[in-house]
């Protein structure tokens, strides 16, 4: 079964990757790969490791050990903001918006950092070609009418949509989703669902969620972290059916 | 409508020379232009950055005596330029102390930053007290004049002034212009959550340094400026007085507006040469102390925060938890 | 020959460490109360020197009237704790969280302040009278004798950065504060009455502060203008040694005192800029400062 | 007083700057659990802070059994026997698990340092980590059992199951249920509408800072038609 | 009183630690005025102040402003040296305005590149000490020193002045410690000195106000016993109001200055009476010396005026002209002006003794007439010497 998926192109192969704070391990020796254009999950328990994984993957905290390639390219050692430019992009699981900007001013900063001369001084952000793609992303999670608002007035959930607009600012080749529909209210989470199905195939995603109903859905392929180790993987049919993620993680929900 | 007031300000900076003394004209309205620009270079830090510094007296130092030292060397110390070199050093040198102080600031925030420069501040103090080969130790400078182009004395008080209106506008123009470019929204993103920002793929430490390397390049101007005002320069125009000066006119002004810079630097220039006719001649520091402390206390931003208030609202300036200052506000009680 | 020139040498060497140590203690009393408002707090209190001048002032008169240094000691403590609680109460707890507004309202607070007490007590120097038994000299190795009063304030530093560091860690006032510092109205929301927190660590930071002042007026000599000095130098010693960390403020203490007693002993030209060049080395290596915890 | 409902909302108005969020709401809750449903940003959260304090009214009522308690200050309204579980966990980043535990925690109560470790065996394996060092679903964990642990008359939950895992929302779900039947009241506000309709019976929906609609837990999973109504479809901007 | 209000503007120094002499300098212009009841040949004199801090930069602020927005016709200030310098740049941009020196004690004001319209009736720095340097050597027998001073301008001349007459007279200078401004531990420097009479036979001592009590009474806690002569500003009233144990320490110092507490020179006796008649407990047990200096130059002025009959027309050409040649007699003794419009006058050595009631007060030993700008050399060979630095002047063993 590995060796069939190993025929299209590797977009993310990590190697042995190990995080510990102190004695604890938080990730263990993971060793996982994802084919270009897949969608994949990572589930597991709180404190299984995942945002770890995350922070590592996008370059916000060092491994211990081991190592991380990104379509054949190690990018172990690479500073997070040229993994940003070799098209890894990711959400926070804690909505990180810039409060004092509009939300308008908020995606046209996320549109330029991932396309653009991020430092132009001399024309105006309103008389930039770039700056009509603001809406276009503003209606794909579902902000159009709160363009002008001052991000930190946004609620909790509209918060999260931001946050999810700012990393789809230009397609990336790497999406890291971590819990993109924590604090969405059920209508939200269905536009998620859709706009997740919507994403060019050509894109990886990974994705954190607790909410079985849309990870299980959206993704081809799962993998369920336990205590830092890798503890399964699988088809989301076959996760499903696993007597013992149904204890450890699923509880009820998976019956 | 919109245009009524710039219109308005722009004919009153250009008809006040006829209208006040030679006092209001160099030592209110020319201080208040050039120490304004020092000022606007922190207040364009601060609200855009979220990186408050002290240092930028310094940095204006720095053009300061430059300026000095390549066209009005003293006892020895310093090298006669041609002028144009002398200020393109000047304002190189200013940018550079601003890299440089945004370098050693480069990791920290906010009231961090505050205690970080002002300590770089007090350092510089301490170096052109004890250096006397570039600084000319407790004496300084004497006798820096501005040059004399094509037989305009731009010393003369009516040059001086015009002088000063055109740069102070040219700096407040241009961050009012680079604030709204890509690079200042970039600043801004810094200063609401930089982590944020490098996930976009932006470098932040670099952003942090090129704001500094900008307010010092506009600390500069000021500095220059502010020399060409008092002729002379010596450690007490760097010391820590002077230094809490800026910060004390950038939030009479209001620290979140460029205006706030202009605005306060005015206030400030009138109440500290005027507050002595006010009260008994001994206690006249409590004076400006009081007036100070109200402003903090009743307007968190400012006078132009006050004026913005009366002016959409037309009610009380004593309305708090409304706008910005909720978040971190007191509310509730 | 020779062999004199080293001897003297090294107890030149001896007594300038000596002075070191005693200076740091200085630095550390004035510090731990900036340090604690600062680092628990995060009110940047510009007016720390101002309560150090304060301090050394009541200190002064209250051991004249009495002629008790003790006396004058414990008042000076408990009259610039008040004043302390009452700056947090009448200025400061109206814009909490606020920080750079509540450095800005400390500094028309030092203004004032200063002027007031230059009208109180005028521009001449103050020195307090130490106790007679202080005022001796004790046999030092290698130093000869070194003097009684400046040993005494080795201990008070010890005695003072202990307590503290006890109440911060193995206390629930210590958690209390730590975690008003974090989410101070997520703490009021799970009941505690965190004005009250804060005016009492405002009170105990003030109270050092005026402490100090007396010390810093017995072993030296108190006039206008070292409000400034002890300002900078807490904000130095704090910078260095890590915000609200009191071992921090201890090793932050120690560096700068001692670049500022050898700088002056041995290179006196340009000793007062080192203390400023080891602050910038050390945060450019850890922003944070030594001990301090990542913002 | 003794008929006082436990937890009173009348006419409560609140104000952001010039923006009005909430419109005059009013409700009653007693010791039986009521959950709170609805889109973002329709003022739910504004309504568990404007209880709690945390946002002035600018007009309307909050009472605890008859107890006024707006414009007191969120530790009084603590004391007065109100638990909060804040949206977005606020745990102390410098406080560790058995620290924050023992800053509320008082002996003798129904919820003890010890039951909050049974409860949740994951913060004790991480009683000594740092607040700040914890995952998103600990500090979640953390947060409801900072709130328990004040042993409250009632409790103010926003949101307190997201990011937890199922099985501990599965958890979750039967604590709450069993604070339910102990007498105490629950003001849960919940995006998991399972979550919400396992817990409570009654069950309200607002819609732009009012309560658009009472129903009970049954009615509200069986009528899809509502659900979209209340729930899936667009408000008019 | 049909003339024309004639206005004084006092610029002094009224914030900070060095706002007591500064109030004190005032006080010494308001009572030449008083003296002169108000007004000079029908013109009333109006008197107005601004304060600065020490700093250049807020003494031409503040003498723009006495000048240029109140009107001043004749202004008397700064308190400190530098100001001084920048003052007496600052009269060439207003001839129309006369200015006095006040208390400001600077070489380089009138010496290097003087001001036509700058008078300084009070002695400087340098003149200060230089009659000290000399009086060791002869009465004390000194010919080795150390000195310990802060490390600037003023008391570089204070040294300089000092040294032109120690090292003419044989003496020489060990070593010399300069320590930085706004240091205020001095057990470091302390270290580094004898602490008893031996091969070095005294130190001299030049700091100001606070810094001083700390040096001297550090020195006594590591108990240091060598001789202390000090610079002018050791014995000032600042120092000499200190409270607490330092000033046990005082007494038996030696300095030198422009004036002596306990002079009995006529001219000081009825300076003293008329300044405790006006300020009762208001002002100092004593005048200062910045009482003295502000007062001399102040009524340099009036006399100057009065002279003229107040005819300030034409740039002040006649005033300035009386000015010029004006000699009097002042607090200290007789004053003149040399051709850099620079006093020649007596000068003191002075003892530190504790009077009746416990104050201290300076004791004149000696007093020297007439002391000039180049410290009783020629012109050339004064000129030959430089401006002082931390370098020089030295003499070396
Ligand atoms: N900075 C840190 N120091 C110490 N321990 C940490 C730190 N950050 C995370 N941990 C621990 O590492 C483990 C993994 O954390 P991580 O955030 O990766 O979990 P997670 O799988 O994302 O959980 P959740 O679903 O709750 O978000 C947790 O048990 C956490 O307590
Ligand atoms: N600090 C603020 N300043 C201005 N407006 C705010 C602020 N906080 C919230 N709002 C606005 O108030 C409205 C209600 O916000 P609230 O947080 O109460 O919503 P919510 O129902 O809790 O949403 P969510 O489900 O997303 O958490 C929103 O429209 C939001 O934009
Ligand atoms: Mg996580
Ligand atoms: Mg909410």
């Amino acid at each position: 079964m590995q060796a069939a998926r190993q025929t299209t192109e590797e977009a993310l192969a990590i190697e042995g990757l190990t995080r510990r704070f102190g004695a604890l391990v938080a990730v263990d020796d993971v060793t996982l790969r994802v084919s270009a254009g897949e969608r994949r999950a990572v589930l597991g328990a709180n404190g299984a490791g995942k945002t770890t994984l995350f922070n590592m993957i996008a370059g916000d905290l060092p491994p211990s050990a081991g190592h991380i390639r990104l379509f054949g390219e190690d990018i172990t050692e690479l500073s997070p903001q040229k993994r940003v430019l070799a098209g890894v992009r990711r959400t926070y699981q804690k909505s990180l918006v810039f409060g004092g900007m509009t939300v308008r001013d908020n995606l046209y900063v996320a549109i330029r950092g991932a396309t653009g001369p991020r430092l132009t001084i001399w024309k105006r952000a309103e008389n930039q070609p770039d700056r009509a793609q603001t809406d276009a992303l503003a209606e794909r999670v579902g902000l159009t009418d709160r363009l002008d608002t001052m991000a930190n007035e946004l609620s909790h959930g509209e918060q999260r949509q931001l946050e999810l607009g700012m990393a789809l600012a230009h397609p990336p080749k790497l999406l890291l989703l971590d819990e993109p529909a924590a604090g969405l209210s059920t209508r939200e989470r269905e536009s998620l669902v859709a706009m997740l199905a919507d994403l060019p195939r050509d894109l990886t995603l990974i994705l954190i969620e607790h909410d079985l109903d849309i990870a299980l859905k959206a993704v081809d392929y799962v993998s369920v972290m336990h205590n830092g180790h890798l503890l399964a993987e699988g088809t989301p049919a076959e996760i499903s059916a696993n007597q013992d993620i149904q204890d450890i993680y699923m509880g009820r929900h998976g019956k | 409508m919109r245009w009524i007031l710039p219109l308005a300000v722009i004919a009153l900076l250009l008809v006040y020379p006829f209208v006040v003394n030679s006092f209001w004209l160099v030592q209110i309205g020319g201080r208040t232009l050039g120490f304004g620009t020092i000022v606007l270079s922190l207040v364009f830090l601060t609200a855009y950055t979220g990186m408050l510094s002290l240092a930028q007296m310094s940095v204006a130092g720095v053009a300061g005596y430059a300026t000095a030292y390549f066209t009005a060397p003293t006892s020895g110390v310093g090298l006669l330029l041609p002028w144009p070199l002398a200020l393109i050093l000047a304002l190189g040198l200013a940018t550079v102390a601003g890299l440089l102080i945004g370098l050693v600031a480069v990791r920290t925030r906010g009231i961090y930053t505050l205690m970080i420069t002002l300590a770089v501040a007090m350092a510089f103090y301490f170096l052109t007290l004890q250096n006397y080969d570039l600084f000319n130790g407790y004496t300084g400078f004497n006798n820096v004049q501005p040059p004399v182009i094509l037989g305009l004395d731009l010393g003369a008080n009516l040059p001086f002034y015009y002088m000063s209106v055109v740069l102070a506008a040219a700096c407040y123009f241009g961050v009012r212009h680079v604030v709204r470019t890509p690079f200042g929204l970039a600043l801004q993103g810094l200063r609401d959550e930089p982590d944020r920002l490098r996930a976009l793929g932006y470098n932040v430490p670099l952003l942090r340094v090129l704001a500094f390397g900008l307010a010092g390049f506009i600390a500069g101007i000021g500095g220059i400026l502010n020399i060409w005002l008092n002729a002379s320069i010596s450690p007490g125009s760097v010391a820590l007085n002077p230094v809490i000066d800026v910060l004390m006119a950038g939030v009479l002004g209001g620290i979140g507006h460029p205006i706030g810079a202009y605005i306060g630097a005015f206030v400030f220039t009138v109440v500290d040469n005027f507050a002595i006719d006010f009260i008994a001649r001994e206690r006249f520091n409590t004076l400006i102390g009081l007036i100070f402390l109200a402003i903090v206390l009743f307007s968190p931003d400012g006078l132009t925060g006050l004026v913005h208030r009366a002016w959409t609202r037309g009610t009380g300036w004593a309305r708090r938890n409304d706008g910005d200052a909720r978040e971190t506000d007191d509310i509730g009680k | 020959m020779i062999e004199t020139l080293a001897d003297i040498n090294w107890r030149l060497f001896a007594i300038v460490t000596l002075n070191g140590l005693t200076l740091a203690s200085l630095y550390f009393i004035v510090a731990s109360g900036f340090s604690l408002i600062f680092g628990l707090m995060r009110v940047v209190n510009m007016a720390h020197g101002s309560l150090y001048l304060l301090g050394a002032y009541v200190g002064f008169e209250v051991s004249e009237a009495t002629g008790s240094w003790i006396l004058g000691i414990l008042a000076a403590g408990v009259v610039v704790a008040a004043a302390g609680a009452a700056l947090q109460v009448s200025i400061l707890s109206w814009m909490q969280g606020q920080d750079l507004r509540q450095a800005l309202a400390t500094i028309g607070v030092s203004i004032v302040a200063a002027d007031l007490m230059l009208a109180q007590w005028g521009g001449s120097a103050y020195q307090i009278a130490l106790p007679e038994a202080v005022s001796t000299f004790v046999p030092v190795p290698v130093a000869g004798r070194y003097a009684m009063a400046r040993l005494m304030l080795i201990g008070f530093a010890l005695v003072i950065g202990v307590a503290l560091w006890l109440i911060l860690n193995r206390t629930r006032i210590g958690m209390l504060i730590r975690a008003g510092v974090d989410d101070r109205r997520m703490l009021e929301a799970m009941g505690v009455n965190v004005p009250l927190v804060f005016v009492g660590v405002f009170a105990i930071g003030a109270g050092l502060a005026g402490m100090a002042g007396v010390i810093g007026g017995s072993v030296l000599s108190v006039s206008p203008g070292e409000d400034a000095r002890y300002l900078l130098s807490s904000l130095i010693v704090v910078i260095v040694g890590g915000m609200g960390s009191i071992p921090g403020a201890a090793i932050g203490a120690l560096l700068v005192a001692m670049a500022e007693t050898y700088g002056l002993a041995y290179t006196p030209t340009y000793g007062i800029v080192y203390t400023f060049a080891i602050m910038v080395a050390v945060l450019a290596v850890r922003p944070q400062g030594l001990l301090g915890r990542a913002a | 007083m003794a008929n006082d409902p436990l937890l009173k909302v009348e006419d409560l108005h609140v104000y952001y700057g010039s923006s009005h969020v909430l419109h005059g709401l009013s409700l009653e809750a007693g010791t039986e659990p009521l959950s709170l449903v609805g889109r973002n940003g329709m003022g739910k959260s504004t309504l568990c802070q404007a209880i709690m304090g945390l946002v002035p009214a600018a007009r309307g009522e909050v009472r605890l059994g008859g107890e006024r308690l707006n414009g007191r200050r969120a530790y009084r309204v603590a004391r007065a026997g109100v638990g909060y579980v804040p949206q977005g966990r606020r745990v102390y980043r410098s406080l560790s698990v058995e620290e924050h535990l023992k800053l509320v925690g008082k002996p003798g109560g129904e919820w003890t340092i010890e039951r909050i470790y049974d409860t949740f065996p994951r913060l004790a394996e991480r009683r000594k980590n740092g607040g700040g060092a914890l995952s998103g679903g600990e500090q979640q964990m953390l947060a409801i059992s900072r709130a328990l642990l004040l042993n409250p008359r009632l409790l103010v939950m926003d949101e307190p199951t997201e990011g937890l895992a199922p099985v501990i929302v599965d958890h979750v779900v039967e604590v709450l249920r069993e604070i339910g039947r102990s007498g105490v009241g629950l003001l849960l506000v919940e995006q998991n509408l399972s979550v919400a309709t396992q817990v409570s019976d009654r069950i309200m929906v607002m819609m732009n800072g009012e309560i658009a609609l009472e129903t009970d837990a049954e009615s509200l999973l069986n009528d899809r038609a509502l659900r979209n109504r209340y729930l899936g479809v667009a408000a008019e901007a | 009183q049909d003339g024309e209000t004639i206005t004084i503007g006092g610029l002094a120094t009224l914030e900070g630690p060095f706002a007591a002499p500064g109030e004190d300098g005032l006080r010494g212009v308001e009572l030449a005025i008083h003296e002169f009841g108000g007004e000079i040949a029908g013109h009333p004199i109006e008197f107005i102040t601004a304060s600065s801090d020490g700093n250049p930069d807020v003494a031409l602020e503040s003498a723009r402003r006495l000048v240029e927005q109140d009107g001043a016709d004749i202004m008397v200030g700064p308190l400190s040296g530098s100001e001084g310098i920048r003052i007496a740049q600052y009269a060439k941009e207003q001839p129309g305005t006369t200015f006095l020196n006040g208390g400001s004690a600077a070489i380089e004001t009138t010496l290097v590149d003087p001001a036509e319209n700058f008078f300084r009736f009070n002695t400087e720095g340098a003149q200060w000490t230089a009659p000290l340097g000399e009086y060791v050597v002869n009465e004390r027998g000194w010919d080795n020193i150390v000195i310990v001073s802060e490390d600037y301008s003023f008391p570089y001349a204070q040294i300089f002045g000092f040294m032109a007459t120690y090292c003419e007279a044989g003496g020489t200078v060990a070593d010399k410690y300069f320590t930085p401004v706004g240091n205020n531990d001095y057990s470091s420097v302390i270290a580094q000195l004898p602490l008893e009479a031996g091969e070095i036979d005294g130190m001299y001592v030049v700091l100001g106000g606070s810094d001083a009590v700390n040096f001297l009474s550090q020195y006594a806690q590591m108990g240091g016993q060598l001789p202390i002569v000090g610079g002018t500003n050791v014995t000032d009233q600042t120092v000499l109001t200190t409270q607490g144990p330092a000033r046990e320490l005082l007494p038996g110092i030696l300095s030198s200055g422009p004036v002596s507490d306990n002079d009995d020179l006529e001219a000081w006796e009825e300076f003293k009476q008329l300044y405790r008649d006006y300020y009762g407990d208001e002002g100092l047990p004593s005048p200062s010396l910045f009482a003295s200096n502000y007062y001399t130059n102040t009524k340099a002025a009036l006399l100057a005026l009065q002279e003229v009959e107040g005819d300030l027309s034409d740039n002040h050409a006649a005033f300035n002209e009386a000015l010029a040649n004006l000699e009097f007699t002042s607090p200290t003794g007789t004053v003149s002006l040399n051709e850099n419009r620079q006093a020649t006058a007596a000068i003191y050595i002075n003892e530190v003794v504790e009077q009746e009631g416990g104050s201290l007060a300076l004791e004149p030993l000696e007093r020297i007439e007439s002391v000039d700008q180049y410290l009783g050399l020629d012109r050339e060979t004064y000129m030959e010497l430089g401006l002082p630095s931390r370098e020089n002047p030295s003499c070396p063993s």
